[in-house]
């Protein structure tokens, strides 16, 4: 099977759908000539178009709404928000449109529509380059979140989204587009939206995470096998709706769970998922369910030494998960 | 509701003399009937709202010339509508009934807007080509560019018309949805509804100009200030605007200037914030009086086909109140109905 | 001691607090000669003069940006967002540049400025005036979240927040403005931010909850008193930052803790405290950590039945607690 | 830098004769150094960049003498500046330093507008007046009217400057932020940069129009555009806006019209949309090179003072360079500190 990167991954499926229907169309900023500031989109314009892969201005709430506008009539937007910190103008028409619209029109209108928006750090993306914020999105009913860690599910999930008849804020971590490589097969499949995939299995302890952190469980998991600790990983890959039944069945086998998670530790997303098994696999737990997260400062410094320090890591990963295991 | 009557014999004059935007007599006493049938729509719910039958009344008691008249001069049942709570003439126009808006306002299962999720007077229909609304000021603008942009991806010659009130132009929103469609070129009218107020303020602290359509200037888009009591100036305005939309020329944004004669909505003490002479005064440029008026003046409208008029539409605003009255309370767990599609 | 609603011991806060000191100033929608739309500033421009109740144009993300700016610049800028449906617009302003301003200036900066907003449901609100949006705020260090119950602590509180250096995100739930009753001192006091109040004590689980909500689990408690269960209320007051300390003294001393809130359940705050105590109280626990939460549907239904279907209720809570308690 | 020089004896008359906007002769040399510095720097951190030594070049060519003759408008020390990160000219010119600078862009210990927290260029002074931003586009424009609120409110007569550039005219809080400083009569000036891109997007496809001080209109605050490499139009225009204000008239909005001749930053792959033809015909204009020229036809600048400045500024260069370089990285736990105020 071809090897591919997150980024070509993306690329492709944009592609493929554009090609396959015509009312997918792209639309945010520099995403064309430019390719869009990580090239994600290169070649797309090239292709089909200017009207096709719009160039838009300098306007997150307008992208959006526009988008809806344009989804409630037929179309199939994908709009990219240049980074996930910049999405924030447009949490209005996200949260109080696109994500209530079926709903507060008894499903007469729909918004089949993608957000794409680049999360997360450790790329020296600084305070307003490197946020995490999906916690700021996963209590909102309506709307679908999904994050893809490998280049196979980037891929189907990204299709998965463009089909999807509701609007699905699709989080592509900036770090795996040029890191993470990976098999993808040629031609056209999905990934379903909502569904987690146990990406190792273990008996040990189940490490639930998403996005980049899945790799650096499974790089942990890699280390820990020496230590004769078994870690099953758990890749979320869609946050809402959350596939809690995938996540509850590997913690009752394994007994303990370490929910991983980028974002800033209180408020994150990573509380979801650490109460629900605490609230439904209790009678299966050897052990408290364990978060592991950033520490709680705004954001994530530009400097290096400190980008280390609020970043987690396979180290700090493997640390929690040795701490829990001896429990 | 006619004051002054003119004889009939003066009648077919009049009507071949005086210029009616193009629009045939036929119409225009559609469009005042619909007028009328606002007006008394407006006025019932603020009964029911008063008696504490329904638990909020939104009216748009002094728009109803410039809602009705804009519709009008679209294609209805082909163009796009995309409204907020106040349009609810224009929704009539559209084609929405009484009884639509009965259901809302009684918050009964029925009710084809939201199934009784929404406030009232948040329209919606498909078939109609009117886009569901929240109750967000301002975002339904950059819907309204939207829908428009997918109308000229498939080259269809639609236009979409986006109501907003003067109190909305202050939003991101308002601003980036115009920009928007001034550089995409997008086929859409804005159509700002100025009555004076945003709940209690006023014009003047809402902005530092005077006529709202300068708005327009930055925006490198027409933009066209009419009164909006007089059904003409409005059609004529809405029917360029959808000329140049239809031609591919892009937006235009349209205002129409009228007065709030109701308070905000049956919650809003407007007492505390102005005078009740100031209603009282613009009460007497009443848009439904001043077209009942003219087509009498100029020959359109007899007293009997006035009283005809008043007698339907009395009729059917006390049948949709009765029929929403009666009609069944939601089932509490439907609530939970289409969170997603499939 | 005099007995006050809630909404008349905002009123005098901010009254006081604009005696008090001479740069506290009220910016907002129709907070001016109407009062705002639940008439909590009512008065204020009257004794104060238009240039320190200012009726703001009709623009969230403006009211929050001007105000960071006055607050920089010496002020004590009191924003109003009408509903809190209706901060949207201003998220990006709140979380990037209010919560960030210190932190990314190294101290330089401080951003002292409160945000006002109605949360919460119950009042027929419908789906755009009635939701508890702050899970949308919890995962934003830097940012200070409270949610008085009663008018002590509404009073106390808001003073707090006014005189606290840094940006105060100041929720009031509509339902309680006119419904709730209580004693308040007169004269100044203070409760301070970041601490939760036992506002009842028991033995046999622990109910947490914020806002409304504490009245309801207050009266479910004294039903269940009749049927012999002790039921201890931790009413947090603050959510950010939260008073780990509080909650876990109280589970660790009864065993169980049912988490109680008013927002959609998947991804609200509730999931933060009820994995905190899983975590840190796992070995005191004689029952799985429970959440009981709205629905997750978009929105509160405006329809009775069905507002009623969404909200939770003393009944609803006396039924989990009970469930919970004989666990 | 200067092409052609004038002899010595001429210079005095043309002195006597040449309008320099009331500028004393001393303060335009300051001005044509603080440029020449801005450009040096930027020179630096190109090279600094391509190396490797430093993580992101951000620059102003072409920004130079707008910037610096706006700061240069007001009282530097007493008024506010709210920037972005393209005013490096405008933040020299109201008191930082190359060091200043640098210890940001080799993100040190030392940074003093963040503590290497922020991307560089990231500015900030409590003592210089210059409110430290973020990376979001537009935010930054209503904090400059709540800053300048704040001092209306005391009844001080400073104003605040608020940079932004082309693209950020397209944002809600451009909007939102002019039209709450012009109802409010707020003493705030508004500086837009229009270098004719926002990254690789071209101002045509930015808005439909070819003024920005268009702009102005629809909020009605005075609007003008000046040629942004003309010391002395920007300089007037400035003056004149800051005059405005100070009488209490409010704000006024000033568009400088540029062209951003290095890419948008260090990671800017500016080739996949412009012309490099396009570059090579605008450094044509680079308004350094215009301004000395002018101070030496007029006799305001020897070629031996270009040399000493040319000395003077590589000095300060290779100076904050090297000590940017060997000073000491940020501890990692510090990143911890300052969370909340106390
Ligand atoms: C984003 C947002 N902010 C505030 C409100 C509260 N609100 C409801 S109506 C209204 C005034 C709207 O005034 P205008 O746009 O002039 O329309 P009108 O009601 O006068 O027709 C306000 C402030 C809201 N619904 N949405
Ligand atoms: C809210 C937001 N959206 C997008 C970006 C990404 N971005 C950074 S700079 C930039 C272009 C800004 O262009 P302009 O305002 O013309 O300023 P210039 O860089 O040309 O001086 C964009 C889109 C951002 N920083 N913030
Ligand atoms: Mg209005
Ligand atoms: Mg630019």
């Amino acid at each position: 099977m071809p090897q591919k990167l997150v980024i070509e991954a993306i690329n492709d499926a944009l592609r493929e759908e554009m090609r396959r229907d015509e009312t997918v169309f792209c639309i945010g900023q520099d995403i064309g000539a430019g390719g869009g500031v990580f090239l994600v989109t290169q070649g797309l314009q090239n292709e089909f178009g200017p009207d096709r892969v719009i160039d838009s201005p300098l306007a997150e709430s307008a992208i959006i709404g526009v988008s809806i506008g344009a989804a409630a009539n037929g179309m199939r937007p994908v709009a990219e928000m240049q980074f996930f910190d910049y999405i924030l103008p447009a949490m209005e028409q996200i949260a109080n449109e696109a994500a209530k619209m079926r709903w507060r029109s008894f499903n007469t209108w729909g918004v089949p529509m993608v957000m794409r928006a680049p999360t997360g750090g450790g790329v020296t993306g600084g305070i307003y380059h490197s946020q995490s914020l999906e916690a700021m999105f996963t209590n909102i009913p309506g709307l679908k979140v999904v994050l893809p860690a490998t280049p196979y599910d980037a891929k189907g999930l990204l299709k998965a989204a463009i089909r999807d008849p509701d609007p699905v804020l699709y989080l592509e971590h900036k770090k795996t587009y040029r890191s993470i490589r990976g098999e993808v097969p040629d031609g056209d499949y999905v990934v379903p939206i909502g569904k987690a995939e146990v990406k190792r299995t273990g008996n040990n302890l189940t490490i639930v995470t998403w996005g980049l952190m899945v790799h650096y469980a499974l790089d942990a998991a890699a280390q820990l096998e020496q230590e004769g600790i078994s870690i099953e990983v758990v890749d979320l890959r869609t946050l809402l709706p959350v596939d809690n039944e995938t996540i509850l069945e590997s913690v009752k086998k394994t007994g303990k769970a370490l929910v991983v998670y980028e974002a800033n530790r209180t408020g994150g997303f990573g509380g979801e998922i650490a109460s629900t098994i605490a609230e439904f696999a209790f009678e299966h737990l050897d052990g408290p369910v364990t978060r592991l997260a950033s520490p709680d400062i705004p954001a994530m410094p530009w400097n290096h030494p400190q980008e280390a320090f609020f970043m987690l890591s396979p180290e700090k990963i493997a640390a929690a998960a040795r701490k829990l295991a001896a429990y | 509701m006619v004051a002054t009557r003119q004889p009939a014999t003066r009648r077919r004059r009049s009507e071949e003399m005086v210029d009616t935007a193009g629009i045939p007599p036929e119409t225009l006493l559609e469009i005042y009937e619909t007028m009328c049938l606002s007006k008394a729509m407006d006025d019932r719910v603020w009964v029911l709202a008063h008696s504490g039958e329904i638990a909020l009344a939104v009216s748009c008691h002094g728009h109803e010339a410039l809602q009705v008249a804009s519709i009008y001069a679209l294609r209805r049942g082909y163009d796009w509508m995309v409204p907020y709570y106040r349009d609810s003439a224009a929704a009539l126009a559209m084609g929405l009934t009484p009884r639509d808006m009965m259901l809302a306002f009684f918050a009964r299962r029925e009710d084809s807007f939201s199934g009784a999720r929404q406030f009232p007077n948040h329209f919606s229909s498909r078939t109609l080509n009117i886009l569901s609304g929240s109750s967000d000021i301002a975002t339904q603008i950059p819907h309204g560019v939207g829908i428009a942009l997918a109308s000229k991806m498939r080259k269809e010659d639609r236009v979409t018309i986006t109501y907003f009130g003067d109190g909305a132009t202050s939003e991101g929103d308002f601003h980036e949805a115009m920009n928007f469609a001034a550089v995409l070129k997008i086929p859409v009218i804005f159509l700002c509804e100025n009555n004076e107020y945003a709940i209690s303020v006023p014009r003047r602290k809402q902005m530092a100009i005077d006529d709202i359509s300068n708005k327009a200037v930055g925006y490198g888009m027409p933009g066209v200030s009419v009164d909006g009591r007089d059904v003409f100036a409005v059609y004529r305005a809405v029917q360029e605007a959808a000329a140049r939309a239809r031609r591919g020329e892009g937006p235009t944004l349209v205002v129409a200037n009228t007065y709030r004669i109701d308070p905000h909505t049956s919650n809003d003490p407007d007492r505390f914030y102005r005078d009740p002479k100031e209603i009282t005064e613009q009460r007497k440029h009443d848009p439904v009086l001043r077209f009942s008026a003219f087509l009498n003046q100029h020959g359109f409208l007899t007293e009997e086909q006035d009283a005809a008029i008043a007698a339907r539409v009395a009729a059917q605003v006390d049948e949709a109140t009765d029929y929403a009255r009666s009609a069944p309370q939601p089932v509490p767990e439907d609530a939970a109905l289409y969170l997603y599609g499939n």
